[in-house]
């Protein structure tokens, strides 16, 4: 829905409602924007992105990790990584924020349907896919089999651990999860591999003919997933893949976000595979 | 037994300076006057620099004082290798020299002085007793700095002016303005000697001998310097006359001129060279008993007054501008050759003379500054050990309050006295 | 909401930056009212040290032990230590002959055959002391940049850095170039932007008072002022003004 | 045939008719010698003769710092626009050409509210320009995407309206003018150099490196550039509470331009010249196939180290080992 008379350049109001702590440096911070705002965000798709501000600091976007406008709310996962971040970590709830968007292309949703999706989520990447996921599950019956395999650094930094295991548990979808490395016990009963990403793929049988797969995660992930995935037999275009890149406007003016001729924020930031072959430094 | 009063840091004022006070009983020894900044050593620095680097790099002795040590720098190196600069640039300079006066004076006087007069600790206390007083201040002082950032392209360490003329001429908008500026705060600048016109609530001080430049076509700038019992010597031999000494204590050295320790700044200026423009010399008229022939007690309203000449005169060096119209800014050629310039300017704390050699090449091969605070020096101290003495038996606390608000009549500027130099 | 607590002071310097603070009448209430001036031995008496700060605001380059203590007891005792200044980040004109003559001999110099000449080291940057948390450069700063910096720091933030070399708004000025058309030693490329080109806008180049930019490629620079007739001595010179090590060999 | 020929004695009313129409901005010298658009207060200081102008015409609509967002208390409000009515008076085809791409960019959905307020209320008058040394843009070009444009011919300039305004300026001005000869219609119009091959920009021309190395990223070619526009977003938080969110030009050349925390998608400078490129002469969505150098010659002028990138689409020369 557009909004005729409201500048793009203006944040609508929101506010925060809740921060849980995932980790020592992520927290999901619950939003609660204004109304029109929310019904902007009716038309979300999971894998757009928004353009959160916070006053003072700057605007940056984020990646809802729920689906948004359900309870009048919407999720967003953020790790503290520097000036605009840092400053989003300090609020406490009330505390006055803005949010524009959604923007860009999310996820092929009706190509996707009736099909297998598997999801894979490289550390924060986890956060755009539990979006997908979540939407996955609410609409169950429209696809096939739903594999999360998830891969985190160390056992503390993985996120929503709890809630996927209970997720997986309710039976909606399989769950494998790796860590790089567990220093210390894994603890809840729930299965984790030690190893990388990629590990866990290679030993995984699936439907690649007609499987989708959606990945996000930091840079360096994609280029080896992408390789497996292609080579596991899964076409260039059912591999969709979430990018980061630095975004100012949100609307394909400020030209940083660029990946070959095509711009991060309005043609992404959810490409597949197939539109960036080429484009040696799009991954 | 014998005891120790100690002020340190002294503060609001410019640089990191301490005074101690020696007591025997409470017979008061003597006083020492320690001038702590870390030393630059801008003399030394500037020895292999070409001429053209001097005054761009002198200047950042002091941020209060760098105008008037960027312009003495300027008529020095002038003065060494024969260049004449055109009206336009003479007049723009003393212009910046007298605004610098303006907002020199103002900040002194109601971010630093008005504090004792009102008994708080500094300016933000003073914006809750005295927010109005503080804000005409302040206007006295962006007046000041308007013209400062405008003719100098930047209010600190300002860089238009430079060797031979001038980086631009302003033009007749930016006059206009300033114009506008000055005259809207001309009132305020009148009324300010009301305020600093209190008398000093502690015992008088020995005669001081006032110290200053003989008035010269150019205000602000002179070639000959003046004693107040009529001894004038030209600049040039200043080194035969004026002697510095090295103290254990202090990082800045001593100045005396024939063995006396001369005075120099608002004060010294009013003594000796009253020409002042007509608001100022009514104030003048009317305050003259209270500065004639006085101690430096009186140097504050001397300032006030001179708050009030600069900005008259600097409304009517505005005006001459606009009349003269824009120049083109035409900077005369310099070809340097071996020689030693010297010049000397009054800066809002007193004379200040920069003197320098160069090779042929018009690579700086000596360099020397006196400045105003180390002219002061030696009077400063003895009138800290008068006035410590004139209050012995008074409590300490007294004292030491007296001792400050003394040393902020003299308004001295640290930084650049720590630079004093024989080569 | 609690006003900050500050500490503004100056080690080896001109006390520029510290005025250049008192130079922003217009935001000085404001700023008065927001502030706690714990310890600002320039407009305040009745100095404490012994607090816990919010911000220390430092001016100057190291280069005294009382420097070194004065600088440790600051870094101890707040949140955030801000360097204040070119001389606070890049050791500033005090710095300039370091790399070319040892600071005994300049304060011979000064202080001839003193019996004691007063203890002092070649000036430094803080971060060569202590760990700095936020910068603001300029000799002297720019005051909207140290008013920046007191509003960031209050809403609980820094200021977003800029990393454009002074060329930039230079052009964007439309001055003319001293560098290309009056064959000017101009120092422009490789200097630190955000003084919208001050001096170029005047009529005189750049000396270079903000330090380097981000990218600077000083090599080229070089070879450019090399091209036009300057020695390479006077180029050196002239860059170490304030800051007195360039790496002349450095292109990105 | 309506009149539509002016003679150059006549010019100084006609910039008097042009008044009427808004604040006129023509080209001038400033004091240092450097030619640019400013106001014009006296139409003495028109100087019509000029080449380029160091920065183009793109300064009134996109200006280099805009303050684009305040925030008091808890909510951010637009700034202020700034937009008067203005003509500016005397602008090359190829700094209209500029304007029309920057439009383009800004005008599409969703319209930038700053731009579009500034561009609504802007009257472009071309007038004839004489190429130098720098210009590349064949002979005689003629742009049409202005309201109003003045050939310049013999005695003075034939008028052509593009536009609506263009009539109106034309009917204002209608005393002033008189029956000129007719005009041969336009050459042509439009971008001037032709779109690239984007894999142009990993050939192995021995300039590449060379560009790489001696670029001083001194951003100047961006900054003059009539059809440069990436911008910078910073947010400064004020003393009395609230904050300002500016947009300031931003150069791609800049090593912060393809920064995120943790990453530089264009670390080196080789690949910021080769998005430059890309940028330049292959464009980006949704003008993609579209290059976007109207062959103003700025960037080559300015550059300190005589960078041209369109050096780097003849053959690739064999580098010698
Ligand atoms: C489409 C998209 C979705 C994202 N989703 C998430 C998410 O769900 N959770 C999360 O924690 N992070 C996400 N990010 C990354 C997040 O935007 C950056 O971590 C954030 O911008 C860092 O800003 P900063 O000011 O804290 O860091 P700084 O490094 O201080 O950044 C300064 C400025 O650089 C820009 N910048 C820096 N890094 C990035 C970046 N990676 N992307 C875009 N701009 C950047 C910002 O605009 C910021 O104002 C996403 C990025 C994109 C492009
Ligand atoms: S132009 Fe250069 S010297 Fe002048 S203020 Fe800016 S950085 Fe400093
Ligand atoms: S790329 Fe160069 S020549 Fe082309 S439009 Fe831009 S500045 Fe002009
Ligand atoms: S003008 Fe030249 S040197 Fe400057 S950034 Fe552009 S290409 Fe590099």
């Amino acid at each position: 829905m557009k909004q005729p008379h409201h500048s793009p350049h203006v944040p609508y109001a929101a506010h925060l409602v809740e921060r849980r702590d995932l980790s020592d440096d992520t927290a999901l911070f619950r939003i609660a924007p204004e109304a029109d705002a929310l019904a902007q965000l009716s038309s979300f798709v999971p894998g757009q992105f928004v353009q959160l501000s916070v006053p003072g600091a700057g605007e940056i976007p984020i990646s809802p990790a729920d689906l948004p406008a359900a309870e009048g709310t919407v999720e967003l996962c953020v790790r503290r990584v520097g000036h605009v971040t840092e400053l989003l970590h300090k609020l406490e709830p009330g505390a006055q924020l803005g949010l524009r968007g959604p923007f860009g292309c999310g996820f092929p949703l009706d190509e996707m349907a009736g099909r297998p999706v598997l999801l894979l989520a490289g550390g924060l990447g986890i956060a755009p896919l539990r979006s997908l996921l979540m939407h996955l599950l609410r609409q169950r019956e429209r696809y096939g089999d739903i594999t999360l395999m998830y891969g985190a650094k160390q056992p503390r930094l993985m996120l929503f651990r709890e809630e996927l295991a209970a997720l997986a548990a309710a039976g909606g979808m399989r769950l494998y999860l790796t860590v790089d490395f567990a220093p210390e016990k894994l603890e809840g009963g729930y299965s984790c591999a030690v190893g990388l990403l990629p590990d866990l793929l290679k030993g995984f049988r699936f439907d690649a003919a007609s499987t989708y797969a959606a990945v996000c995660g930091p840079p360096p992930l994609y280029r080896c997933l992408v390789a497996d995935l292609e080579r596991a037999g899964v076409a260039a275009q059912r591999i969709l893949l979430s990018l980061e890149r630095r975004m100012r406007c949100g609307v394909g003016r400020c030209c940083h976000c660029g990946i070959g001729q095509k711009l991060c924020c309005v043609d992404g930031p959810v490409f597949r595979a197939s539109d960036l072959k080429g484009i040696p430094e799009a991954l | 037994m014998g005891s120790v009063i100690e002020i340190a840091p002294l503060t609001r004022l410019e640089g990191h300076g301490k005074v101690r006070v020696y007591r025997e009983g409470c017979r008061v020894e003597r006083v020492e006057l320690q001038f702590v900044d870390s030393p630059r050593l801008f003399e030394a620095l500037l020895v292999g620099k070409s001429f053209a680097e001097v005054p761009e790099i002198i200047c950042r002795i002091c941020a209060l004082c760098s105008t008037v040590h960027k312009v003495t720098a300027l008529l020095a190196v002038e003065d060494a290798f024969g260049v004449e600069v055109s009206e336009v640039t003479s007049l723009t300079r003393e212009l910046m020299l007298q605004a610098g006066m303006i907002q020199d004076h103002a900040l002194h006087l109601y971010c630093l002085v008005l504090p004792d007069l009102l008994g708080v600790r500094g300016v933000a206390e003073l914006a809750q007793v005295a927010p109005e007083l503080l804000k005409t201040g302040l206007a006295i002082k962006k007046a000041g700095n308007l013209v400062l950032e405008t003719a100098g392209g930047r209010l600190i360490h300002p860089v238009n002016i430079r060797l031979g003329g001038l980086g631009r001429c302003l033009n007749k908008k930016e006059l206009t303005r300033l114009k506008d500026a000055l005259e809207k705060v001309l009132p305020a600048a009148r009324e300010a000697h009301r305020l600093f016109s209190t008398p000093f609530p502690f015992p008088q001080l020995p005669a001081p001998d006032f110290l200053a430049l003989h008035p010269s076509d150019r205000p602000l700038q002179g070639q000959l310097c003046r004693m107040a019992d009529a001894l004038t010597f030209p600049l040039r031999d200043y080194r035969q006359h004026i002697e510095e000494t090295l103290l254990d204590y202090s990082n800045a050295k001593l100045s005396k001129v024939h063995g006396k320790e001369a005075t120099v700044g608002a004060q010294a200026r009013l003594n000796l060279d009253p020409d002042l423009e007509p608001l100022a010399a009514t104030l003048f008229a009317d305050h003259k008993h209270e500065l004639v022939g006085k101690d430096m007690r009186g140097n504050n309203l001397a300032q006030a007054i001179e708050m009030c000449h600069a900005t008259e005169r600097a409304l009517r060096l505005v005006d001459r501008l606009i009349e003269l119209g824009p120049e083109r800014a035409e900077t005369q050629p310099i070809a340097p050759r071996a020689a030693t310039g010297c010049a000397a300017c009054e800066a809002p704390r007193g004379t200040l003379i920069h003197s320098y050699s160069f090779d042929p090449q018009g690579i700086c091969i000596a360099a020397d500054v006196i400045t105003p605070t180390a002219l002061n020096q030696g009077a400063l101290a003895r009138d800290l050990l008068a006035l410590a003495r004139g209050m012995e038996g008074e409590e300490s606390s007294r004292m030491t309050t007296a001792l400050e608000r003394l040393i902020r009549c003299y308004d001295p500027c640290i930084s650049c006295s720590v630079h004093v130099l024989s080569l | 909401m609690r006003p900050m607590k500050l500490a503004i002071t100056g080690l080896t310097a001109c006390s520029g930056c510290q005025l250049t603070l008192l130079n922003c009448e217009d935001e000085l209430p404001e700023l008065l009212a927001r502030c706690e001036l714990v310890y600002f031995p320039l407009a305040e008496s009745g100095n404490k040290l012994e607090v816990q700060f919010d911000a220390a605001i430092v001016e100057g380059a190291v280069s005294t032990p009382k420097d070194l203590e004065l600088l440790f007891r600051l870094r101890n005792a707040s949140k955030v230590l801000v360097a204040y200044g070119t001389c606070a980040l890049f050791g500033g004109v005090a710095a300039m002959n370091n790399m070319t003559c040892s600071r005994h001999d300049l304060l011979q110099a000064v202080f001839g055959a003193a019996e004691k000449l007063p203890e002092s080291f070649a000036p430094a940057p803080l971060a060569n002391y202590v760990s700095v948390d936020a910068v603001v450069t300029g000799c002297p700063p720019e005051k909207q940049e140290i008013a920046e910096l007191l509003a960031a720091l209050a809403a609980g933030t820094l200021p977003p850095p800029r990393s454009y070399p002074v060329c930039t708004e230079c052009r964007s000025r439309e001055n003319l170039c001293l560098l290309l058309e009056k064959n000017e030693l101009c120092l422009g490329p490789v200097v630190q932007g955000g003084c919208n080109a001050r001096c170029p806008a005047t009529g005189i180049v750049c000396e270079g008072c903000r330090g380097p930019v981000r990218e600077a490629n000083v090599a080229q620079e070089l070879e450019l002022l090399l091209e036009r007739g300057f020695g390479r001595d006077e180029i050196e010179r002239r860059m170490s003004r304030f800051k007195p090590e360039w790496d002349y060999g450095q292109r990105h | 045939m309506a009149n539509n020929f002016l003679k150059t004695s006549r010019l100084d009313q006609f910039l008097d008719a042009l008044r009427l129409f808004g604040e006129l901005h023509a080209p001038t010298t400033s004091e240092s010698g450097v030619h640019r658009f400013s106001l014009l207060d006296d139409p003495a200081d028109l100087n019509l003769d000029y080449r380029r102008t160091q920065i183009p015409p793109k300064k009134y609509l996109l200006p280099f710092r805009e303050e684009i967002l305040h925030c008091a208390g808890d909510t951010y409000r637009e700034g202020h626009c700034g937009a008067v009515d203005m003509v500016l008076f005397g602008v090359h085809s190829c700094d209209l050409e500029g304007i029309a791409y920057l439009d383009r960019v800004f005008l599409a959905d969703p319209a930038d509210p700053g731009y579009s307020a500034r561009r609504a209320s802007l009257t472009l008058v071309g007038v004839t320009c004489h190429p130098d040394d720098f210009c590349f843009c064949p002979e005689g070009t003629v742009s049409t995407a202005c309201d109003l444009f003045l050939a310049a011919s013999g005695d003075g300039f034939h008028l052509t309206s593009h536009s609506v305004r263009g009539n109106a300026i034309l009917a204002a001005a209608e005393h002033l003018l008189e029956e000129g000869v007719p005009l041969q219609p336009a050459t042509s119009s439009g971008l001037c150099f032709p779109p690239q091959d984007p894999e142009l920009r990993f050939s192995d021309h021995p300039l590449w490196e060379k560009f790489a190395s001696t670029c001083v990223s001194c951003g100047a070619c961006s900054v003059c550039c009539p059809t440069c526009y990436c911008f910078d977003v910073r947010e400064y938080p004020a003393l009395s509470g609230g904050c300002t969110r500016i947009r300031e030009w931003d150069n791609c050349l800049f090593a912060s331009h393809g920064e995120v925390a943790g990453a530089n998608f264009r670390p080196e400078r080789l690949d910021r010249l080769r998005y430059r490129f890309l940028h330049k002469y292959c464009g980006f969505t949704p003008l993609q196939g579209i290059s976007s150098c109207v062959g103003c010659g700025r960037c080559k002028e300015v550059c300190p180290v005589d960078i041209d990138l369109r050096e780097l689409t003849v053959a690739p020369k064999q580098v010698q080992p």
